[in-house]
């Protein structure tokens, strides 16, 4: 069950469903529902878009970094980029606020929705860095039982 | 992502296969909005029944469409549990008529 | 077409598995039919199996590294382990030869027949990194094509 | 991996369900042995119809079950495209008999 997985790949959309796939496999490592890797996925999806969009301005050149790390208590995910950075973290983190006018500003509400932490940081010309930390509830009840 | 359309009546029936995210996102709009100019008198239904994700990139899609439509009349169909999810949380089913994909459709195909 | 990926993970026997998943959906990206694809699989399946088995003797807190680059040649994967490494690799490589009585001494064999290119390196005490190509058919025959 | 068994006159059918690789050959190993420890007179059938992939640590499974069994008897079924190249390369091909996946089998699976 305890597993650490890094990648690192490049700022192209194809890599979105490479990190889809791959966070499916790890967080199959532990006891997380078919559902609830459904909405890991949606989570690692939109992390990694921004890091394209928004991180990269669509550039296919910039490096991505994935990391995984699976303990009893669930999943921790760490999606960065090296990109454009995050002036004002609160009002990107705002339902509906995009500065690209052809997109829903919806990436961290769903980010927050289906994972139960999120940490962004950001330093701009220097790149963003993305956490989420999702609990396995199963592991939460076992771990409840053995205090 | 592959796209499969059908014209019935008064609506373009459009079957979409894959995952809805940012790489399938431009080759999806592209292709809808083509059909939407060729059809000019036409509403859309997309069936979903062979689209197992969505993120916001997907969404943006479908929501383009609808206001590119107006009145023309935008529905979903075949759209399963995971993709029902997205699709309420970002107040989607409030403004688009979604019907679930039906277990049967799911034998049909295989 | 482009792209890089670079994967570190631990030696469990469940990250076989992820690094075959990821490898089809890098290769998933170059134009290979699919039973090129499960072709490529069985290969990094050795490969990644080797690295925990050998190489670290099934201890579960080695490092492992995937490298994989696609262009329009096709792919190339590097895994490397930096566990006991192999003293003679001739031998390593000879079919049947395994250093493990429970083992068939296939997996060199499987790399090489599934592969187009196989290069082993290894020192012991230091590790082994195993480096495979597998040419793109289509897209070798567009560039004969175009010369 | 998973595997269910049925016992049918001198043979145990054993039907195995995912990869077949180096995290799975163990516990294959431990209940194919289990079986065959239980029903000592009996040959075993392997149906491979739901297992999708198969590497050379999956392979040391059959063939160690196929020197214990001496004369037993035993055979592999459903055994899909990409799985019967990884045998053939082996030679198991050679000394246990192997049949395909039919067509069929999948339908009726589904
Ligand atoms: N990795 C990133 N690098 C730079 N800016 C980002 C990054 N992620 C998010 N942002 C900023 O935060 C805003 C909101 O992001 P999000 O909620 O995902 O919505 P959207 O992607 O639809 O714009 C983005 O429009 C962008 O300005
Ligand atoms: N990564 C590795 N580290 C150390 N030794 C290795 C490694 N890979 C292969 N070997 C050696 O090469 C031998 C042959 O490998 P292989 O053909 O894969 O067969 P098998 O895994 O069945 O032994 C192994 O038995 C082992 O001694």
């Amino acid at each position: 069950m305890k597993n650490t997985v890094k990648m690192e790949f490049l700022s192209v959309p194809d890599n979105v469903g490479l990190a889809r796939v791959a966070i499916a496999a790890i967080a199959g490592q532990a006891p997380f529902s078919l559902s609830e890797i459904d909405e890991i996925k949606v989570a690692v999806s939109e992390a990694v878009s921004n890091a394209i969009i928004h991180g990269y301005h669509s550039r296919p050149d910039g490096w991505i970094s994935m990391t995984a790390i699976l303990d009893k208590q669930g999943l921790n995910v760490i999606i960065e980029d090296f990109g454009a950075g995050i002036a004002d973290i609160e009002q990107a983190r705002q339902p509906s606020y995009s500065s690209d006018p052809e997109r829903m500003g919806l990436g961290f509400v769903f980010m927050e929705s289906f994972m139960h932490e999120l940490h962004v940081e950001s330093t701009v010309g220097k790149g963003t860095r993305v956490e989420m930390q999702r609990f396995s509830r199963i592991q939460g009840e076992l771990s409840r039982d053995v205090q | 992502m592959t796209i499969v359309h059908t014209v019935q009546g008064n609506r373009i029936l459009v079957a979409v296969h894959g995952d809805l995210d940012l790489q399938t996102a431009s080759p999806l709009r592209e292709a809808l909005d083509e059909l939407l100019d060729r059809y000019r008198d036409k509403g859309l239904v997309l069936d979903l029944s062979e689209v197992n994700f969505i993120d916001s990139s997907g969404l943006g899609v479908i929501l383009g469409r609808y206001k590119r439509m107006a009145g023309r009349g935008l529905s979903l169909t075949g759209v399963k549990p995971n993709v029902r999810t997205v699709l309420e949380l970002a107040g989607i089913t409030a403004i688009i008529p979604v019907s679930d994909a039906r277990p049967s459709t799911k034998d049909q195909h295989v």
